[in-house]
């Protein structure tokens, strides 16, 4: 089983290739080919560009219409999102999108459901309270009466249980106090140190420019922006005009 | 001298055992655009909410423009001047955002096919007019929800994280609109995270903390204040302003 | 004059009421409220366990209560089957697709009472028994009916049953996840059909074997269900939506509200009393009785 | 309008508006029974003889409902399109008052083999008629009779569902008893689907000597079932409408055993007898052939109600179809009918409370005895005996 | 028949459904066709035209406050019941004539709508269903107790010449009572689009159904709103259910305050579309129809039953958007293979 407790060593790439989407009728992604790139990969873009749903073809949750989704040598267009789960691949939705009537305690046990070996459940719960010692109190205690910055590393962590290697965050810092930014960013740094993959969907462009291995900006379907973040200074109209900077 | 149009005092809200707002005494001047920061849950949608009838406060009272306001209902507060916005866009899913602006309730003597055509021209979402406003990416919300509080044309907006999820070339163009605005002597709160863009725009900022009203003054007293630094920005003993 | 003995004997018949109301309340209150699925066919379940009970305790030496397992298995089944087609119009980019739940559920009700009706006639069949019959006299108290006291303590396990699956078991845990977010719980790895479809297959399961109960204190006729459905939904309100031990409660007090009605206020007014009743305490206490429901 | 003859003239061609869903299908089933019998016979012998030539039955049907809406469209129809000679009543006395009055307005006539309430006489429809008397005659007459079993009961508690053809019967139990001097403890009437414990622990505490409930099958089956569970044990109940029909049995099993209930007609009773199906056994033969199943007065009733029609026909003379004059000379001829049948004789009250009901057919006293078989108790002369105080 | 011709009467048609005054000539079409179609009809297929008619009217009514204002009420069918019994009471008991009955009904019910509505408007979602479902039960059972509606005998209305309050119409035939239903269902269709389709005031009431808050704080009074639509239509039910009482003479509680008549109404304006003009129109046909001709035609058999219920549960499945989506043509091939694909991932549950 691939996915399983190998996360030091270097996680396959994760890579959406051609890809073709959209809901109804309304075509919304137009032949985008991305991959996840070591450390952080960035995907910034205007507000309905088509970032989340971009992002929900590589988790199974929208369905592809075209092109194809690898992972290492794995094909997984169109598989189902608990299959991907499977392969090592975990998702922090926008919003963090905790259960909020379920506690702590359950958010993590649903992270890690997939999980059926007892000693490596109990393994990576204690991995993550150790990385979010502030969630050790709050086990107990229903998840919607966390703050949003408790909230977000219980959404963390909760993707954390399953045991990925490759993670996809959208927007995390998104509504968090600047204090909450930080840490959140701190969190998804420490994703990375522990030798995990991540594509970041992030608004705020500045602070996750700091992190950032790698740039794909997405305008309306279609990637507009494939490269390092030196090279992207470089462009300095696509900077201004989608990134506001 | 300027003028005091809408004032707070000893305003308190509980849910059960939680003070979400705690004896809060405020008052915004007319013209003024006024940021309201605090950290997640310290009580900023809560007071928002006392201030447009959505909640009825437990203690304390509201006055805009000379008039207690106190305990009305929403949509009379809403007449008599204090618009929103919602922290979560809140547009009016199976109607076209056209129908979204006209079932405003606007003062009588308006035109409102006019004033709604000149509002979306002025946000520039004319175009998707007749759009069902279930179709808008997250950021037109976000300018719906602004166009829909200025049909109203209330004195005063609330508006609850204008730029939270919008792209940064388009929330500098929101903020734009607000200065426009403003020029034209609407009188802003506005609740916002971003320090970046609060410090571009509001005149003066309240903070909350833990449901109190803590500290308040311009953004360069408030940014520096230890306080607010500690329960706020999270790094006191950084030089600068973390963005 | 009021006798005591009859007090004491139409608190025992509410109770032992309730205890009905409750095994079929279980079920609904789950799918409800963890499925947010609006089941008008609740009551056909009744009904078509009601049935097997009568079709199937003749062959099986003419013991209902034999059927009851094999209720419990055959509507999980048809409950595991079912659930897909719910799911599939509850999602998706329907218009209202709560409300498309409610048509189809409706259909389904429509197609099973006229099924039974077309196949078996219109026919009252008894279930019979060999072991539940006739009642207990406890003196001083009144008289305790077997069938009905097996059936109110039916209900009350089943509902510590489903408790327990939903609080302490992962896969529980997944069914109130999946009730909050779906997707999100497909994000986390659960396969959402599988567990919507054992919830669902639980409740037909679980429904269906109160009908057998049912049909075992009444009998069992094709038009039976309908009262079942209203119940149903009148006791999920008013144990407050989304919360389950509530509907101990709330079955309790409508089977008690009907006994005491019928007998100190007048029978013919039974109904009028508790349907006034509960519109008259959703008003008062809109998030059910115990106020712990989720206010919509 | 209506009694067009846009359809084949060989055959005569009857309504049938009846319910087979919704509440009160238990007894439309019934009467289809009895009208399908009725046909199927005629039909063997040729059909209906008009100046020598027969002429065969046809029947056509529409599912009421047991709802008065669904009737009246029905009704309508049968006239409209179906061209019907004649129509065959509902099951249910609510979709007899919204059918009658389409019958008025189209002269056409309309026999029900089954509808008993009290309600539909009193509304003096000239265009409908009913074979089965009203259950004031049936219920009062033999509630009577049961109470003068021996020993003479001293007290009753009348229950009954809250229905018009019900509460008509409760009430003429409660009549009954009260013209006997015997006391009536109670009188509690209740909704039909109602949890009967209540009227039975209620009952249990009143310790009345008999029972008597006025109500449909469903409702007898629930409240016996309940007085099993509470160990009420009265000497007897009485139970109208339903004591012998396979439902009540069903629904009962053994428990069913011991029942009073009221009929007007049996397989084992003896009436002048005559046309169609000779006796009453006969009667009987010819259903348990067909339907493999033992037919109660509902179904007895319709099919005299098709026997009204076949020796009306015969009186008017008028092949098929019947033209609108020829159906109006039919409702005069019905009026004046007096006719022998299997199942008693038959004719219509003129005028009164009862107009257009048949009342002349007397009702008797059952009760279910040994595997569930009725029989007459009481005075008449056909009676066996009683088991009585039940299971004593 | 070629093809080719379907086609292009297909895309007149179209054409014409496409124009943006389509609406005005449909109805006026349709008003022609209906004001002359019992001249082409026998008694009972007026009669049928006419139940069309009433059931249109009262999905349509429903609508207005389920679809509409979002708020499903599940006790509608107490004003129709109720509405009857007003008016049977008005022309049995004060020997009223019939118009001045069917007015004093709409008044009543509005009273009691108004006085309804203030409490349990204040409920939302499954409370509020549940407890005007709790409050149609309960008319019912009150219905059946009071002396004054006739109980659990029910009532029968005055008929003739002199009981309809209009002059010139004699004994009140198929009809005095189908031009009766068309004037209040053809009314009830402009005051609903008017209303809902064609003012501001049917946007605020939209609002206030996608998003209550938000409504309020745009100056909307969210209560004031609910209310004029739950009287509106609960007083339209009344009205019909007035006219139908003395069309069919005979009402029972068991059968004008049934439940089944506010389910009827639920499922037509839901499976034709909620919240749309043609919605309840078409569902209203299509089931009426369904359901009356089913029993009506199906002859000694209850067969029809399992397979309207069917059809129901597949209109369901493969129509997304009701009975409109079919006749917009959105259940092609592609789009059922789809739906069955989509359907059969669901079953993925080992
Ligand atoms: N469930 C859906 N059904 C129909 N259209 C959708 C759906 N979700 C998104 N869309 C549309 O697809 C387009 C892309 O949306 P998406 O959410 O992917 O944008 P995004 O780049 O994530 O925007 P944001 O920055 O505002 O989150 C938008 O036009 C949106 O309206
Ligand atoms: N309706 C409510 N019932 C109970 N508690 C509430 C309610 N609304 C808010 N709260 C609680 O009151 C506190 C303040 O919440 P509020 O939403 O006002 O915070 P906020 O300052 O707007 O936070 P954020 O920046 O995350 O939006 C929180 O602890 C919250 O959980
Ligand atoms: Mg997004
Ligand atoms: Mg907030």
């Amino acid at each position: 089983m691939s996915g399983q407790q190998q996360t030091r060593s270097d996680p396959p790439v994760l890579r959406a290739e051609g890809i073709v989407t959209g809901y109804g009728d309304h075509e919304v992604i137009h032949d985008v080919t991305i991959q996840s790139h070591e450390g952080i990969t960035c995907l910034f873009g205007p507000n309905g560009s088509g970032k989340s749903t971009l992002l929900k073809t590589l988790n199974g949750i929208v369905p592809i219409w075209d092109g194809t989704i690898t992972y290492g040598d794995v094909d997984l267009s169109n598989a189902k999102p608990d299959e991907i789960v499977k392969e090592g691949i975990a998702t922090v939705p926008q919003g963090g999108g905790v259960f909020g009537t379920l506690t702590v305690e359950e958010n993590l046990r649903v992270g890690g459901f997939t999980v059926s070996d007892q000693d490596a459940y109990a393994r990576r719960r204690e991995e993550v309270l150790d990385a979010f010692p502030a969630l050790e109190d709050k086990l107990g205690d229903r998840a919607d009466s966390l703050s949003g910055g408790q909230q977000m590393m219980v959404s963390l962590g909760r993707a954390m249980m399953t045991g990925a290697d490759t993670f996809l965050l959208d927007e995390p810092s998104a509504g968090l106090s600047p204090a909450l930014v930080e840490d959140a960013f701190e969190l998804v740094e420490r994703l990375v140190d522990r030798g995990a993959r991540v594509i970041l969907i992030e608004q705020n462009v500045k602070a996750a420019l700091r992190l950032a291995d790698h740039v794909n900006i997405l305008v309306a379907g279609e990637l507009a922006f494939d490269g390092s973040p030196d090279e992207l200074s470089d462009e300095s109209e696509l900077m201004e005009v989608y990134l506001g900077l | 001298m300027s003028e005091t149009l809408l004032q707070t005092d000893g305003l308190t809200k509980t849910f059960g055992a939680l003070t979400a707002n705690d004896d809060i005494t405020l008052s915004v001047d007319r013209g003024e655009i006024r940021g309201i920061i605090g950290p997640n849950g310290s009580g900023k949608t809560t007071f928002f909410n006392s201030l447009t009838g959505f909640y009825t406060p437990d203690g304390g009272t509201i006055t805009f423009e000379g008039t207690d306001i106190t305990g009305w209902e929403p949509h009379k507060i809403a007449r008599q001047g204090v618009g929103r916005t919602f922290q979560i866009a809140a547009p009016f899913e199976n109607m076209t955002v056209r129908q979204n602006m006209l079932a405003v309730q606007t003062p009588k003597d308006v035109d409102e096919h006019e004033r709604a055509q000149e509002i979306l021209e002025f946000l520039e979402i004319d175009h998707i007019a007749d759009d069902d406003a279930s179709g808008m990416s997250g950021g037109q919300k976000k300018l719906l929800g602004l166009g829909r509080v200025l049909m109203l044309d209330p004195a005063c907006i609330l508006l609850d994280e204008p730029t939270a999820g919008v792209n940064p070339a388009l929330a500098d163009r929101i903020l734009d609109h607000l200065r426009e605005l403003n020029d034209q002597g609407t009188t802003f709160m506005i609740i916002e995270h971003d320090m970046d863009v609060l410090k571009q725009i509001v005149d003066t900022v309240s903070v909350l903390d833990q449901g109190k009203h803590i500290v308040q003054g311009t953004f360069d007293e408030v940014s520096t204040d230890d306080r607010v630094r500690e329960a706020y920005l999270g790094s006191a003993d950084d030089e600068e302003v973390p963005i | 004059m009021v006798s005591t003995d009859l007090l004491a004997q139409s608190i025992v018949n509410g109770l032992l009421l309730g205890g009905i109301y409750v095994t079929v309340g279980v079920g609904f209150a789950l799918v409800f409220g963890v499925l947010e699925i609006i089941d008008f066919a609740v009551g056909e379940y009744v009904m078509l366990g009601a049935f097997m009970g009568a079709i199937v305790a003749p062959m099986v030496g003419g013991e209902g209560l034999l059927v009851v397992p094999l209720a419990f298995i055959a509507f999980f089944l048809v409950g595991m089957v079912i659930q897909p087609f719910l799911h599939h119009v509850t999602t998706g980019d329907r218009p209202m697709p709560l409300l498309m739940g409610l048509v189809f559920t409706f259909g389904l009700a429509i197609f099973m009472r006229g099924s039974v009706l077309t196949i078996f006639g219109p026919n009252t069949r008894a279930v019979p028994t060999k072991t539940l019959e006739g009642g207990i006299d406890v003196t001083g108290i009144g008289t305790f009916p077997e069938v009905r006291v097996v059936t109110a303590v039916v209900g009350v396990l089943a509902l510590v049953g489903f408790m327990y699956y939903l609080y302490r078991t992962t896969g529980g845990t997944a069914i109130r996840a999946i009730a909050e977010d779906r997707d999100i719980a497909r994000l986390m790895g659960v396969n959402i059909n599988r567990y919507q479809s054992i919830a669902y297959g639980v409740y037909a399961g679980l429904t269906a074997t109160g009908g057998v109960f049912i049909g075992l204190i009444y009998s069992a006729g094709p038009g039976m269900g309908l009262q079942y459905t209203a119940f149903a939904f009148f006791m999920i309100v008013l144990a407050g939506l989304g919360y389950l031990p509530g509907i101990i409660v709330s079955g309790l007090v409508l089977g008690l509200a009907q006994s005491l009605t019928a007998i100190y206020i007048g029978g013919d007014l039974v109904f009028f009393v508790l349907f006034g009743m509960i519109y008259l305490l959703l008003l008062v206490r809109p998030e059910g009785l115990l106020g712990k429901g989720e206010v919509a | 309008m209506g009694g067009g003859s846009d359809r084949g003239g060989d055959k005569f061609k009857f309504g049938v508006v009846t319910s087979l869903s919704g509440d009160l299908r238990f007894g439309g089933e019934v009467t289809r029974r009895g009208y399908d019998l009725w046909k199927k016979t005629v039909n063997e012998n040729g059909g209906i003889e008009i100046d020598g030539s027969k002429y065969e039955v046809e029947l056509s049907y529409a599912d009421a409902k047991s709802d008065p809406s669904t009737g009246a469209d029905a009704a309508s129809n049968m006239i409209s399109n179906e061209s019907v000679d004649a129509v065959l009543g509902p099951y249910s006395s609510n979709v007899t008052l919204a059918v009658s009055p389409i019958m008025e307005k189209n002269q056409t006539p309309h026999i029900t083999g089954s509808a008993e309430s009290p309600r539909i006489w009193e509304e003096q429809y000239k265009h409908t008629f009913g074979t089965v008397p009203t259950v004031t005659l049936i219920a009062r007459q033999a509630a009577e009779e049961i109470l003068s079993l021996d020993p003479a009961a001293e007290s009753v508690y009348v229950s009954g569902v809250n229905g018009p053809f019900s509460k008509a019967t409760a009430s003429a139990m409660r009549n009954a008893a009260q013209n006997k001097d015997v006391e009536v403890l109670a009188y509690d009437l209740n909704p039909s689907d109602t949890d009967w414990t209540s009227v039975v622990s209620s009952a249990k505490d009143a310790d009345p000597d008999l029972h008597f409930h006025g109500g449909h099958i469903g409702s007898h089956v629930s409240l016996l079932k309940a007085a099993d569970q509470l160990n009420y044990d009265p000497n007897g109940f009485f139970c109208h409408y339903g004591v012998n029909t396979s439902s009540f049995k069903d629904g009962l099993g053994a428990n069913a055993a011991g029942t009073f209930g009221a009929t007007v007609w049996l397989p084992g009773v003896e009436r002048t007898g005559g046309k169609l199906f000779g006796s009453a056994a006969d009667y009987a033969e010819a259903s348990q052939a067909e339907f493999g199943e033992a037919p109660d007065y509902t179904q007895a009733g319709s099919s005299a109600a098709g026997i009204v029609y076949q020796q009306a026909l015969e009186e008017l003379g008028a092949a098929p179809p019947l033209s609108d004059s020829q159906k109006s000379k039919l409702v005069s001829i019905i009026e004046d009918i007096e006719v022998k049948t299997f199942y008693g004789d038959v004719s219509f009250d003129k005028e009164g409370d009862f107009y257009h009901n048949n009342t002349s057919t007397s009702p008797l006293p059952i009760q279910l005895q040994d595997e569930n078989e009725a029989v007459v108790v009481g005075s008449s002369a056909s009676a066996s005996e009683a088991d009585y105080p039940v299971g004593k | 028949m070629g093809a080719e011709n379907d086609l292009t009467v297909r895309d007149r048609l179209q054409g014409l459904l496409d124009r943006d005054d389509s609406h005005l000539w449909l109805f006026g079409i349709g008003t022609v066709v209906l004001a002359l179609l019992p001249l082409a009809l026998n008694t009972f297929w007026t009669r049928i035209a006419l139940g069309v008619l009433l059931w249109v009217g009262l999905a349509q009514s429903w609508n207005m406050i389920g679809g509409y204002a979002g708020y499903l009420d599940f006790g509608h069918g107490a004003y129709f019941g109720v509405g009857a019994f007003v008016t049977g009471i008005a022309m049995a008991e004060l020997e009223l004539p019939f118009i001045a009955g069917l007015v004093i009904a709409g008044a009543f019910c509005a009273v009691l709508a108004y006085a309804v509505g203030v409490p349990t408007l204040r409920l939302s979602g499954a409370y509020f269903a549940i407890a005007t479902w709790a409050f149609a039960e309960a008319m019912k059972e009150l219905a059946l107790i009071v002396e004054i509606t006739g109980g659990t005998y029910g009532m029968t209305i005055p008929t003739g010449a002199d009981s309809s309050g209009i002059p010139f119409v004699g004994w009140p035939d198929e009809m005095f009572f189908y031009y009766l239903m068309m004037a209040l269902t053809l009314g009830t269709i402009v005051l609903a689009y008017w209303l809902f389709e064609h003012s501001e005031f049917g946007f605020r009431v939209k609002a206030i159904r996608d998003h209550e808050d938000a409504a309020q704080s745009l100056g909307i009074n969210a209560t004031k709103i609910k209310r004029r639509v739950y009287v509106l239509s609960c007083v339209i039910a009344a009205l019909f259910g007035g006219a139908n009482a003395y069309y069919i003479t005979f009402i029972h509680p068991n059968d004008v305050l049934a439940p089944i008549i506010t389910d009827q109404m639920i499922i037509m304006a839901l499976l034709g579309g909620l919240g749309t003009i043609g919605g309840p129109i078409i569902g209203g046909v299509l089931i009426f129809l369904l359901n009356r001709m089913s029993s009506l035609f199906l002859g000694s058999t209850t067969l029809y039953l399992p397979l309207i219920g069917l059809l129901i549960m597949v209109i369901v499945l493969f129509a997304p958007s009701g009975v409109v989506g079919i006749l917009r043509g959105e259940v092609g091939r592609e789009d059922v293979k789809r739906n069955l694909r989509e359907l059969g991932e669901k079953f993925n549950i080992l």
